[in-house]
């Protein structure tokens, strides 16, 4: 069985999208690991090191996502997480941008793959059960 | 402090404000005398109180949208073309995430960088980085009254710069602006902090300044049943009105069945008054909001106009006094001002459209005005109960004990055990209860709701029920494929 | 031959039939027997009548745009993008206004200028130009069932056209397709014309095959009153159902007001039945077809969208069958493909959101459908008399005698004395009652709830109200103005 | 007193307009002679000889203008009304177009006034009242 964290980063408080996801993914297998809404860049780390985690899916709704992001794979990397699959998802940028710009941006600081607004659960399912393999 | 239900005395309440005001740099600009001379000095049709008040003899309904973003000269532009385009009755103040959580330091780099980038990096207005002297630059630049929307748990420091500043209005609770806006601030906490902002109001309003409040009415805006959302409205104006609040706007959020929806923002202006009586609160001005559809929205631009202009419909025929507008971009992110005005000029439009025009109350909306009122008064007897007759600590003990529980909120002092669905004709009802207490005929009336529509489709009352009304009205694929079934079926 | 209420003997239909045929050279491709097997083969939900039966369980309304361009291959990439992208529930071919006026020469020129600029030059499909087969091929192109909709007075040979290419339903009628587009074509005339396409919608029933008609409700689309349209899609649907038609749809215009809109197409509904029980004709069925306002639109884009959105909402509430939705582009032209798809969507989710829901039939709305049935019966008994008991001649007779009188109607057969406006909370009421026999005390409650608008905007009622309508959905202008001064006013 | 024709032209049956205008130009003291929908080209020219008119007001609502309205100002030369004030409006074109182009197009056919959907009645007033000056 393998384990992915969950959570909502930085000052978000969107719960909703967090609550489904941990059902989903719950249902679909997969070792869940809430740590739920204000979540902070340590509070995915550290979770990710108790549990020996395969995957971190960071959700980001509120539009602060950039900012909340920063550096963050650089501490996984510190943090000998280098080889942790790192997703994020949700609204991540502020306002109506275009989707391929936004998702360079993401990918270059060093998720490794990023989803746009509304994608279903069952995307992310699929994606890790591929990655995972 | 000990919490309960009565006002802080004024001595009390200025030994608190110099710990408030220190608590930021900018907090030291507000002088309270000044403040209310300013104030003075505004005309009526810039004062949320008395627009509001003016507006029950108006035959239709006020709206007005949420905006905010980082930066004073952008923030003004933006609410000059909501007015001017939108033709908006009321203008907002959306306050930024960081704020929210006073985390003023993040804002300020929020703000360093939508400078450096040119576009906003905050999903608001940092009220308080920002301070009086900017927030009033706002407020003057525009002609129509202006109210801070945020979701702070502590917005002491916030309310006594916007109020210093001249906004008539601040949304908020301290409920509703801890359940569904925060994970670890205990209850007390967030009831003595809006007690505070409460006060400060009555400090106003004894000084002869009308301000309105507005409690948040659609919580987490993901299938709230109204017995929840109006029983929260009702104890935060409860505990308002105790400390000196004269103007109350109670809010609920469209779930999307037209007789309850209606029923539910007509109940909540009738217990809200009832209460207030009930309590001795005799002269406390009672109007209505209605939020449009608060949970996921489609992301196709032209189902959202339709989703807005029948959510436009339903406060129209609710009666209620505002409205609060949603946008084409509502799925993808914060709306640009063009988008915006487009939201507000479609519901504008619907409103002017039914101006004089109000759901007939029949048998129907009486059924459920009555269910509402039911089930809120069995709440807010067990509120009291277990607060042994104070409010403010029976809603604490009423939230441990999940005797008032909100579907999908990141509060861990939130039981969190209630679920909810849609029935056949798409009105919220409770599937699982928790620990509300309700009575046995209560709970089959649900139920019963529920099982009429498993039934119809063939399937369990159960969870993943409430999944999918989760995506019920941003993503229709579910219902889509049934009605495809129905189609080919030959036997009906 | 004499005008009469009467079915056309299959011996004198089939002599008619002669001539219609060779009335322009696209006549004689039609081999009524061929296509007998041809309609057998459809399948059922290409089928129009059988579609409309079906869908009395759903819960929704079924939605149709309106459409057509000069171009056959044209035509069918619109009708394909309408049923994919604004997934239409049927698809229309509107008649361009040549054909309609029987001017095939110059729809000709229409069509080769068409090709010649790239560009429909023609307002609609030369449904009698382009033949059965290509008709056929457009029918076929698409999967679900395909309506004619026009406006002819003498339809027959574009009826004889449409039905033999597989196009199972013509709105039409000899009153509804003449008095509003037309002007020197006497009622005579036109009710024929229409009994023979009603007859040979019979011949094909009498074959087992079900086909749909639709008599054209708004009439003129501007504030003609409920009273009005009914009777005449009463009249219309009886003098089908004479000569054989079994499934009919009858029409109304919103107007505006919710309340008399639900009650406008309940009462339709019902006393079509009624009427048709009582003539004898029980196994007609009859559904309805709500029409989003069809007078002058906004220009604003925004605005059109709240308005159709909200026009939508009332079909549901109302429980129509179907809806014929409207564009954006609505007040400028012809919609693109585009802009019609949006139409469609924005009124798709509507209906979606509303599944299941009605408006709740209390003592406003039964009041609301008893005042329109009580005007229909009065027109309806006048009719008759003056008919000396025949329909059809009784029409013409009133017609005559402005006993049925339609506001703005071109034709010089109408009386066009009746003025009509709107009362406090939009719904429109008579001001000028030209002959239409009402009693003394239909015509007080029209004058009273006329009175009391007056009242309030502190004016007379006369045909200045009547102007003001005109444009009171197009332009809000004037109601802006009122509001303006109302704010200002510091009495209230 | 000055006469105006007013009329909508072709297969066009659209009377609302025409009949608001027939009141709003009579209120604003003209002579208004009202040839009513479904007109050609020669029922203008017909009534404007007739009544010695000053102008004609073309309506065209339903998008076959462009076709109806081809030669019309030829005709009214033949017919010695070239010096007859000549406007139109309406929906006078198929669908939604650029403005500008539609009106090149039709000052080009030779009528002096061109206007644009959703023109209010004051309007074609206050331009009549200057030109008939
Ligand atoms: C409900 C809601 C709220 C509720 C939240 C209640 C709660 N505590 O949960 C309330 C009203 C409190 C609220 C508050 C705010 N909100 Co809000 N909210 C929404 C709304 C309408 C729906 C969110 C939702 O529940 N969707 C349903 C769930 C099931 O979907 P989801 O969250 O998208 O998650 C799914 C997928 O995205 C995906 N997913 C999510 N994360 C990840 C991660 C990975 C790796 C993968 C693969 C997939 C994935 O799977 C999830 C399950 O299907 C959205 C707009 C929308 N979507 O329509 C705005 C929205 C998210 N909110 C927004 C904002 C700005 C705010 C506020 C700042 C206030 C404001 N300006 O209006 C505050 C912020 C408070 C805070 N500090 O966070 C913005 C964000 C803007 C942006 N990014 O540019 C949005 C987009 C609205 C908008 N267009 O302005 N909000
Ligand atoms: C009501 C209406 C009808 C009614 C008409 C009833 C009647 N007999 O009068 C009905 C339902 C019967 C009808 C039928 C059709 N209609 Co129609 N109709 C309309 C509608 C909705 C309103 C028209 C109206 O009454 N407006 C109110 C009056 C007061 O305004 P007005 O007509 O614009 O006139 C004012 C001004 O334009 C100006 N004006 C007018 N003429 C002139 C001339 C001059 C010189 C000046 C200065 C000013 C001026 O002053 C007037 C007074 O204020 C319009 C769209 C809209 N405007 O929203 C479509 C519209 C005109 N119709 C249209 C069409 C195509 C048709 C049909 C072919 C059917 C169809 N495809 O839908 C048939 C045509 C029948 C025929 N042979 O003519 C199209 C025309 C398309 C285009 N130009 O590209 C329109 C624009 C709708 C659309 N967007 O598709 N219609």
């Amino acid at each position: 069985m393998k384990t992915v964290i969950i959570g909502v980063i930085g000052a978000d408080v969107h719960a909703v999208g967090n609550k489904i996801l941990d059902y989903c993914l719950t249902n679909a297998g997969f070792k869940v690991i809430n740590i739920g809404v204000l979540s902070q860049q340590e509070d995915f780390i550290n979770a990710a090191i108790e549990t020996n985690a395969d995957a971190i899916l960071v959700s980001s709704l509120y539009g602060h996502g950039e900012l909340d992001c920063r550096g963050f794979k650089d501490k996984c990397v510190e943090a000998g997480l280098g080889d942790v699959l790192l997703y994020v998802g949700g609204n991540i940028v502020i306002g109506k941008q275009k989707w391929k710009e936004v998702k360079k941006r993401f990918l270059e600081m060093g998720f490794d793959r990023v989803y746009p607004p509304g994608t279903s659960p069952d995307d992310a399912i699929s994606a890790l059960k591929k990655d995972l393999k | 402090m000990e919490l309960k239900n009565k006002r802080i005395s004024e001595e009390e309440f200025l030994k608190m404000r110099e710990e408030v005001l220190s608590s930021w740099t900018t907090g030291k600009d507000i002088d309270i005398d000044e403040a209310i001379e300013y104030l003075k000095k505004l005309p009526d049709h810039k004062n949320f109180a008395k627009k509001l008040y003016k507006a029950k003899d108006l035959d239709r309904v006020l709206i007005q949208p949420r905006a905010g973003v980082a930066l004073v000269d952008q923030h003004i532009k933006l609410l000059k073309y909501l007015e001017k385009i939108g033709r908006a009755d009321f203008l907002p103040t959306t306050v930024d995430s960081y704020t929210r959580q006073n985390r003023y330091e993040e804002a300020e780099i929020g703000i360093r960088e939508s400078i450096r980038t040119g576009k906003s990096m905050l999903n608001g207005f940092p009220v308080v980085n920002h301070g009086v002297n900017s927030c009033r630059r706002v407020a003057e630049s525009i002609n129509v009254p202006l109210q801070a929307r945020h979701g702070t748990p502590d917005a002491r420091l916030l309310t006594e710069i916007i109020h210093a500043a001249g906004w008539t209005s601040n949304e908020g609770g301290g409920i509703s602006y801890n359940i569904p806006y925060a994970k670890n601030v205990p209850l007390e906490t967030t009831i003595k902090n809006w007690q505070y902002c409460d006060r400060l109001v009555g400090y106003y309003e004894e000084r002869g300044i009308s301000l309105n409040r507005e409690p948040f009415g659609p919580l987490t805006g993901t299938l709230v049943p109204p017995c929840i959302s109006n029983t929260v409205a009702i104890i935060e104006t409860l505990l308002a009105a105790e400390q000196g609040v004269k103007n109350i706007t109670v809010g609920y959020g469209q779930l999307g069945n037209i007789v309850q929806d209606v029923a539910a923002i007509r109940a909540l202006r009738e217990q809200a008054e009832y209460y207030l009586n009930a309590y001795g609160y005799e002269d406390v001005y009672v109007s209505t909001v209605f939020h449009q559809w608060m949970g996921g929205f489609p992301k196709d631009e032209t189902e959202a106009f339709g989703l807005i202009s029948m959510g436009a419909t339903t406060a129209a025929l609710a009666g209620a006094t505002k409205m609060i507008t949603k946008t084409t971009h509502e799925s993808i992110g914060i709306p640009t001002m063009q988008a915006n005005a487009k939201g507000l000029k479609a519901s504008k439009e619907v409103v002017m459209l039914l101006r004089g025009q109000k759901y007939a109350t029949g048998i129907k909306i009486r059924k459920e005005i009555e269910q509402i009122k039911t089930e809120v008064d069995q709440i807010l007897d067990k509120v009291l109960e277990v607060g042994h007759g104070d409010l403010a600590v029976g809603t604490v003990e009423a939230f441990k004990a999940g005797i008032i529980d909100i579907p999908f909120a990141p509060s861990q002092f939130n039981a969190g055990k209630i679920l909810t669905a849609r029935d056949k004709s798409g009105a919220v009802r409770i599937l699982e209860f928790g620990n509300i207490p309700f009575t046995q005929e209560v709970k089959d009336f649900h139920y019963n709701m529920l099982k009429k529509r498993a039934e119809k489709e063939n399937r369990e009352v159960d969870f993943n029920m409430t999944i999918d009304d989760v995506y019920s009205i941003s993503d229709k694929k579910n219902i889509i494929d049934l009605e495809n079934e129905w189609w080919k079926n030959e036997n009906n």
